[in-house]
């Protein structure tokens, strides 16, 4: 049978590893599921991974490799928005096409590349959705903000005040910390200070889980939500009982009630033996996305794909997938998950739609 | 050439160098000796601004040179060489003398980029300098060795040479026959009476033995305890009680 | 202590080679020091001398040829194994350490020394014999001047009361006066039954202490006299160390 | 030292040439890798290998010239890259002046660390002056040089290795002059010792400081033919991956050989590229080698073929 | 106002202990053994890693679990510079950082590959419950780890100062030769000191994994921070990098503080350049280098 390659470019060493690596445990299931069902004369895919860590000179090299070298029709990448710009220049040129389910920086899909696709939300997408939700759900009126320092916490908290200002929320303080730090107690000391009714944060995993985990021993006690990949069995396992009735935006929760989400939560603890989290998810629906678009396409060649993809209809654990004509994704849901007893239970749910 | 007014020294509580007096005229040897810990290599350090005197002056052609820097004395022409063995020690001992040739090869930074017209006769120059410099020191045999590689006793000549090679008008050697045997001691005598007019114009001299001192030296300098003891023509110290007392043992 | 006979050989070179990587410094040297004997080593720059005397004290490796103690073979031993034995050496250019006060590097000359009180009378003497020593116990040794590092380094080589002192040119910048000084303190440890090895480039004062002297070149032993004999011998102290 | 400037000259003319008849633009793409390389170690090479400090901080010239080159050549400003490039080549050299001033009094490992020290600086202020630079969120879509589309035989990547080449060219003969130049042969002393140096009449800090603010330049360049090339700069710029990759390739070269960093160049890139195909276990086994290459070639490839083939090898001042 | 002031003197002498503590094994291995040890960091990690291995995975309580890891690190310490580190002893200071560069990339990634790229949890010794002092807060963790940090900073400053071993440490690294002649086995002393220097290391990364977390890919950061506290204090001297962690804490909780939080990185590096620039040397640092 016909094998294509696809190329897949994550951070795999470096500071954001441990979220790449489960982008790319994501996009395995993905493979192994439709290899699984090709049976003997359907299409195998073969997955070409690569580490782009996150910087741009690395990712173009990446992107060069898998273009060049392994020849590969389509690529899903990268993670880190300024790297996937970097990378953009680089389809665009050979005009390969390429999604990414990760990097959130809203403009990207704004560059007019046509090989660009993003199956995700962007922050400021899930702001819209939720901004109005989280002021009225938990009532609050003065909000601190803490952030990462890098183009992916910042872009969440700008987005995300804007959009709370305009529910009635009023801005107490905006920090931001950078990757990595493990003391947040100054940090906390001034939060607590400003005496904020909720408190919005936009960390990943092990930066959330030692924030929320201080928050409690310096004492804070208000309301905590944000974005990040929280709605996760790590993070919980991690901040412990602070975990404990903190609200976050998240594209995706295992505890998502759909059953192509069973399927894939019961297949990915199968083969990892942990549940799959937010960046899992969104290795996993990249891949499909792109496998699906290949098959449409009846050839793998990066033109044929790139024609078959703006036609994406693909039903994932978390919605419906489609693009718009700039190849932002939409028609997928959102969900607000509260933490409870160690598990995200799904408070208030939301579809992504164009803006 | 070299005045020296009042110098003092001290470090916290010792008192290194204290008020010390005297003079290198053009074409003589003068010899700073001195018990151990008398200050001799103090006042190398202090003259060639390597020290910052506490008190004093240096006067260098009659211009006050106190506290120059130590390239700045190199550049008016006082090289001196140092009691702790110093040399390139990753380079041949040719190269040696070669880097040490730096004024003579000194050009302006931009011509880096633009090589002189005459830069490859200058070259040269020094190459034919340093050759003639390693014969005198009695090193032309060792010429590749790495200077990290060389015995003590080359060490010390191989300074001197390196000395040589930045074209000194005072020349201050710091104990250069330490680890010379006799025999050796005397051929370098023989060079240092040489140099003065000819490589030189003169020589200040620290040294412990006291037969190369007495046959090289125009005048003695003799201190102790950081101060000046006497000082004279080398018969006068060798008959100074004091100084025979406080230093020389039964050497003299 | 045994009692030793005074013409018991404590130590044996025989046929050593030794050298720097993949230059060979010593070609073969053969040496023997008895029992209080003080035996001097001498030549010209570069001959070898302290190569020789690194190899006995093991900073060196010999590539050939056997080094004996009493009879054992100790060649490729440890610097420590072979100060253990009772063999102490004064290396050339002092290496004292300089971050550390003058008090610290001469008690560190007793490391090997478990009783304190040993220690302190050993220190004690050391500072008798040296006075600008003592006067300068807490200063850094890194600050003292060329000729003060050098007593340091000979006290720090007497605090282990070895056997078999070492010293490589022990009058090296000191003033004559101070010279004459260490040169005595030789003779009354070689009293006392120490064996001495030493080089030293003031061949009247080191033909005055020993009792015998190798002449070196270039890594080889080229005579082996008296110290009488060498000294009524113009002709190769000519030839080789001067007059 | 004949045989060093025919090395350079050899690899200048295959990267010509490889460049004009390659057809690979992956191959291409390691090509220039190797060049920016090369011209970023060589650099490092000055102060390493010829004033004998060891810079930690040697990005922050490679960030700042990448900085300026995109700041210089945005929409906003629009400056065409004929300009942009020297002028972020003097601003990496006067950087280099104004923190020479302050870490060349330093040595050792004062001078390793501050220099650090200022590479963190930039790297933090990078992140955080967000009106200048835009933040962690980088700059992008630096445009192509113009100047690469005038001759259609230059279209893609050629373009970029026939500017590295002539980058690097520049570097190789600024490297070589520096060497062979009386501040070279100042600057060696320096290094292996300060006392006689000045006592020879070398005042260090002239010196340290001119190699300095040359290599800072060369830094420069090459941070911006970076900044050119992959059309994005970020604060990743300053950071210490970049430190690593120059420190590995200078001492696996050879410090203190014209030709050292070339190798180094050449074989870092190429082992990055290759160790690929071993997927996870590629970042543990380069670490691995670089310890091999360290216990097996202390002093680089280029020491193991001075100490081997010493006739390749004539020392500089018997030209 | 002043209780916020407070508290964040106090969160910076808490983090400056720490940072003292981090900094610890690489004041001997760097401060005094003048190896420019890149993978300082890296056995801080693996102090963390092995720490939640013995705790979480193997069920060892925090106590017996430090003992197994100080053990395991300080034979690997040992080891490694018995057999890699010896052999670029004497060949000045590049091969030293090129090796432990290529040393802290094999160990940071081949961490990465065996335990992954997830944070870990180490077991920690006493609760977290916070604590309050009057106006401002702490944990009884913290209090405990600041209690061993400073017995394993006087400990360690009295093994350097005080001891036999010291001394033999200290006379090693400024003269190795003088040192085998006095008796002092060098090898065994800067395999010791190397064992030593991992082993505070480590400790310190499983200490302050309880506090926070274990993360294979934590290294690089440590490193940079331990540098920092090496050098304002001022090299090999304890005291000084007690002092240096404290300042570099303190300074960075006001910063934070008052100033800005996402530049707190930047003050340190911004105080090693000012404390250089007056004193070139660090803070507290012996010089006895005479022409
Ligand atoms: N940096 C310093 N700190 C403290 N004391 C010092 C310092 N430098 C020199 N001294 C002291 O000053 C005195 C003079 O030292 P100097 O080196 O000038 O003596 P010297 O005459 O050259 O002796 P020698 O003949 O032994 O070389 C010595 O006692 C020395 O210990
Ligand atoms: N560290 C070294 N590396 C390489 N070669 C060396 C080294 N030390 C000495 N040599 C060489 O070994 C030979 C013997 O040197 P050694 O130091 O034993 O001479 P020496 O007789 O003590 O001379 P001196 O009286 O000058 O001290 C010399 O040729 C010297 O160049
Ligand atoms: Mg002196
Ligand atoms: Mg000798």
């Amino acid at each position: 049978a016909e094998t294509v390659k696809i190329g897949l470019i994550e951070p795999l060493t470096g500071s954001v590893a441990y979220n790449g690596v489960s982008a790319v445990n994501g996009a395995k299931i993905a493979v192994a599921e439709r290899n699984a069902k090709a049976g003997e004369n359907g299409v195998k895919y073969e997955l070409v991974v690569e580490d782009g860590q996150c910087q741009p000179s690395k990712t173009v090299s990446a992107a060069e490799k898998l273009i060049q070298k392994d020849q590969v029709p389509v690529i899903v990448g990268a993670f880190c928005s300024s790297a996937t710009i970097a990378a953009m220049s680089v389809i665009e040129k050979y005009q390969v096409p390429m999604v990414s389910g990760i990097s959130s920086k809203s403009d990207l899909t704004e560059r007019g590349n046509k090989w660009f696709f993003r199956s995700a939300e962007t922050d400021g997408l899930l702001a819209k959705a939720f901004a109005k939700i989280l002021v009225d759900q938990l009532k609050l009126k003065k909000i601190a903000y803490i952030g990462v320092n890098d183009d992916w916490g910042r872009g969440g908290i700008s987005e995300f005040s804007s959009q709370i200002e305009a529910a009635g929320g009023e801005t107490a303080m905006k920090l931001y910390f950078d990757h990595g730090a493990t003391d947040f107690y100054t940090l906390l000391t001034r939060v607590r200070a400003a005496k904020p009714d909720g408190v919005f944060v936009a960390a990943e995993t092990q930066d959330g889980s030692i924030l929320v985990k201080q928050m409690k021993e310096v004492g804070l006690e208000s309301q905590v939500f944000g974005v990040g990949s929280w709605a996760t069995a790590d993070f919980v396992k991690l901040a412990g009982e602070a975990a404990e009735g903190i609200h976050a935006a998240v594209p995706y929760a295992y505890t998502i009630d759909r059953p192509e989400n069973k399927v894939f939560v019961k297949e990915y603890q199968e083969a990892y033996n942990e549940l799959p989290g937010k960046y899992s998810a969104a290795g996993y629906n990249a891949l499909n996305i792109v496998m699906d678009a290949i098959e449409r396409a009846g050839e793998a060649t990066p033109q044929k794909i790139r024609d078959a993809l703006p036609a994406t209809d693909y039903k994932g654990p978390n919605g419906t997938f489609k693009f718009t004509d700039k190849g932002q994704g939409y028609g997928f849901d959102a969900v607000l998950v509260k933490l409870h007893e160690g598990a995200p239970q799904i408070v208030d749910r939301a579809t992504v739609t164009p803006e | 050439m070299l005045e020296v007014k009042g110098l003092s020294k001290s470090f916290g509580g010792i008192h290194a160098v204290q008020d010390i007096n005297f003079t290198v005229p053009k074409g003589q040897i003068v010899s700073l000796i001195g018990p151990n810990g008398a200050g001799k290599t103090t006042c190398f350090n202090l003259i060639t601004g390597f020290y910052q005197p506490t008190r004093g002056q240096v006067f260098w052609d009659g211009a006050d040179v106190t506290a120059s820097k130590p390239y700045d004395m190199a550049q008016r022409g006082v090289i001196r060489t140092f009691q702790k063995t110093n040399v390139l020690r990753g380079l041949s001992a040719f190269e040696n003398i070669v880097h040490a040739h730096y004024l003579r090869d000194r050009t302006p930074l931009w011509r880096t980029f633009w090589r002189a017209p005459d830069s490859r006769r200058v070259q040269a120059e020094i190459q034919e300098s340093a050759r003639a410099i390693l014969d005198l020191v009695g090193l032309g045999k060792r010429q590749d060795v790495e200077a990290g590689s060389l015995s003590c006793g080359e060490l010390r000549l191989l300074e001197v040479g390196v000395a040589l090679g930045a074209k000194p008008r005072l020349l201050m050697l710091d104990e250069p026959a330490a680890g010379l045997n006799s025999r050796e001691a005397e051929g370098l005598g023989g060079l240092l009476r040489t140099l003065p007019g000819k490589w030189v114009e003169s020589l200040l001299l620290v040294e412990h033995n006291m037969h190369l001192v007495m046959q090289v030296s125009h005048h003695v300098v003799v201190m102790n305890f950081g101060k000046k003891l006497a000082a004279g023509t080398p018969a006068e110290i060798q008959a100074n009680e004091e100084v025979l007392e406080a230093y020389m043992g039964t050497a003299a | 202590m045994t009692h030793q006979n005074e013409s018991e050989v404590l130590l044996e070179l025989d046929n050593v080679v030794a050298g720097y990587g993949n230059l060979v410094a010593l070609h073969g040297i053969s040496l023997s020091v008895r029992h209080k004997e003080v035996v001097a080593l001498l030549g010209a720059n570069g001959a070898g001398k302290s190569t020789t005397l690194r190899t006995i004290s093991g900073l060196i490796k010999p590539s050939a040829g056997a080094i004996r103690w009493k009879g054992q073979g100790i060649a490729g031993s440890p610097p420590e194994a072979i100060l253990r034995l009772g063999i102490s050496h004064c290396p050339e250019e002092r290496h004292v350490w300089p971050e550390m006060t003058v008090e610290e590097n001469v008690e560190l000359g007793g490391y090997l020394l478990n009783s304190k009180v040993e220690l302190r009378r050993r220190k004690e003497i050391a500072f008798h014999r040296f006075p600008r020593l003592r006067e300068r116990a807490r200063q850094l040794a890194g600050t003292l001047s060329g000729g003060e590092q050098q007593m340091l380094a000979i006290a720090r080589a007497l605090m282990s009361e070895p056997q078999l002192l070492i010293l490589d040119e022990p009058s090296l910048g000191l003033s004559p006066r101070m010279a004459d000084e260490v040169f005595d303190v030789i003779r009354e440890i070689n009293a006392h039954g120490v064996s001495i090895l030493v080089v030293e480039q003031n061949v009247h004062k080191a033909l005055n202490v020993a009792s015998r002297a190798y002449v070196l070149e270039t890594g080889e032993v080229i005579a082996e006299k008296d110290s009488a004999s060498l000294k009524n011998d113009p002709e190769l102290l000519n030839a080789y160390l001067g007059g | 030292m004949n045989f060093e400037r025919n090395a350079m000259a050899a690899f200048l003319v295959i990267a010509f040439l490889l460049g004009a008849f390659l057809q690979n633009e992956y191959l291409l793409h390691i090509l220039i890798l190797v060049l920016l390389y090369t011209i970023l170690s060589a650099s490092l090479n000055l102060i390493v290998g010829y004033v004998g400090e060891f810079p930690l901080g040697h990005v922050a010239f490679f960030g700042l010239g990448a900085y300026s080159v995109a700041i210089l050549s945005s929409p906003d400003v629009g400056w065409p890259m004929l300009v942009t490039i020297p002028l972020a080549a003097v601003i990496a050299a006067v950087a280099g002046w104004f923190i020479g001033r302050i870490t060349l009094r330093l040595n050792g490992p004062f001078f390793v660390i501050v220099t650090l020290a200022f590479a963190e600086v930039l790297r933090l202020l990078a992140s955080n002056w967000i009106g200048l630079t835009n933040g962690p969120m980088g700059i992008s879509g630096i445009a192509r040089p113009a100047i690469l589309d005038w001759w259609p035989w230059l279209h893609g990547k050629r373009g970029f290795v026939m500017m590295g080449v002539v980058l690097t060219a520049f570097t190789l003969f600024v490297t070589w002059r520096v060497v062979r130049s009386s501040a070279g042969r100042a600057a060696v002393t320096l290094r292996e010792n300060n006392y006689v140096a000045q006592s020879v009449g070398i005042n260090p800090l002239r010196y340290s400081m001119f190699v300095f603010v040359v290599a800072a330049f060369l830094a420069g360049v090459s941070g911006a033919y970076y900044a050119t090339y992959i059309s994005f700069v970020g604060p990743e710029v300053f950071a210490f991956p970049f430190t690593a990759t120059m420190i590995i390739i200078v001492l696996l070269g050879g410090k203190g050989s014209l030709v050292g960093p070339i190798l180094g160049a050449v074989i870092v890139t190429l082992l990055e590229e290759y160790l690929r195909e071993f997927k996870e276990v590629r970042l543990s086994l380069f670490g691995l080698i670089v310890m091999a290459v360290v216990l097996f070639a202390p002093d680089g490839v280029m020491g193991y073929v001075r100490r081997r083939f010493p006739i390749f090898y004539k020392r500089a001042s018997h030209a | 106002m002043f209780d916020l002031f407070l508290q964040f003197v106090l969160n910076g002498l808490v983090n400056g202990t720490f940072y003292a503590l981090s900094a610890l094994g690489l004041t001997l291995i760097f401060g005094l053994m003048r190896l420019v040890n890149f993978a300082h960091g890296e056995f801080y990690m693996m102090g963390g890693i092995l720490g939640w291995v013995v705790t979480s995975q193997l069920g060892l309580d925090f106590f017996s679990g430090l003992v197994v890891v100080v053990a395991v690190m300080a034979a690997f310490g040992w080891l490694l510079d018995r057999f890699i580190i010896v052999r670029v002893r004497d060949k000045g200071p590049e091969p030293g950082i090129l090796l432990t560069i290529g040393l802290a990339i094999f160990l940071t990634n081949t961490a990465l590959l065996l335990v992954g790229t997830a944070p870990h949890k180490v077991v920690a010794p006493v609760s977290n419950a916070p604590l309050l002092l009057g106006p401002v807060i702490i944990t009884k963790v913290r209090i405990f780890a600041v209690a061993v940090s400073i017995l394993a900073i006087v400990g360690a400053r009295l093994l350097i100062q005080k001891t036999k071993l010291g001394r033999a440490m200290r006379a090693t690294f400024q003269d190795a030769t003088a040192a085998s002649l006095v008796g002092i086995n060098t090898a065994s002393i800067y395999a010791s000191t190397f064992a030593l220097g991992s082993a505070l290391a480590a400790t310190s990364g499983m200490l302050l994994g309880s506090i926070y977390v274990a993360q294979a890919s934590i290294g690089g950061l440590i490193s940079l921070k331990a540098f920092v506290v090496v050098i304002l204090g001022g090299m090999g001297n304890f005291a000084g990098a007690i002092l240096g962690g404290l300042i570099l804490g303190v300074a960075e909780a006001l910063w934070g503080g008052y100033v800005q939080t996402g530049t707190v990185d930047m003050v340190g590096f911004a105080l090693v350049i000012l404390i250089l620039f007056f004193r070139p040397y660090g803070l507290f640092s012996i010089r006895a280098e005479r022409a």
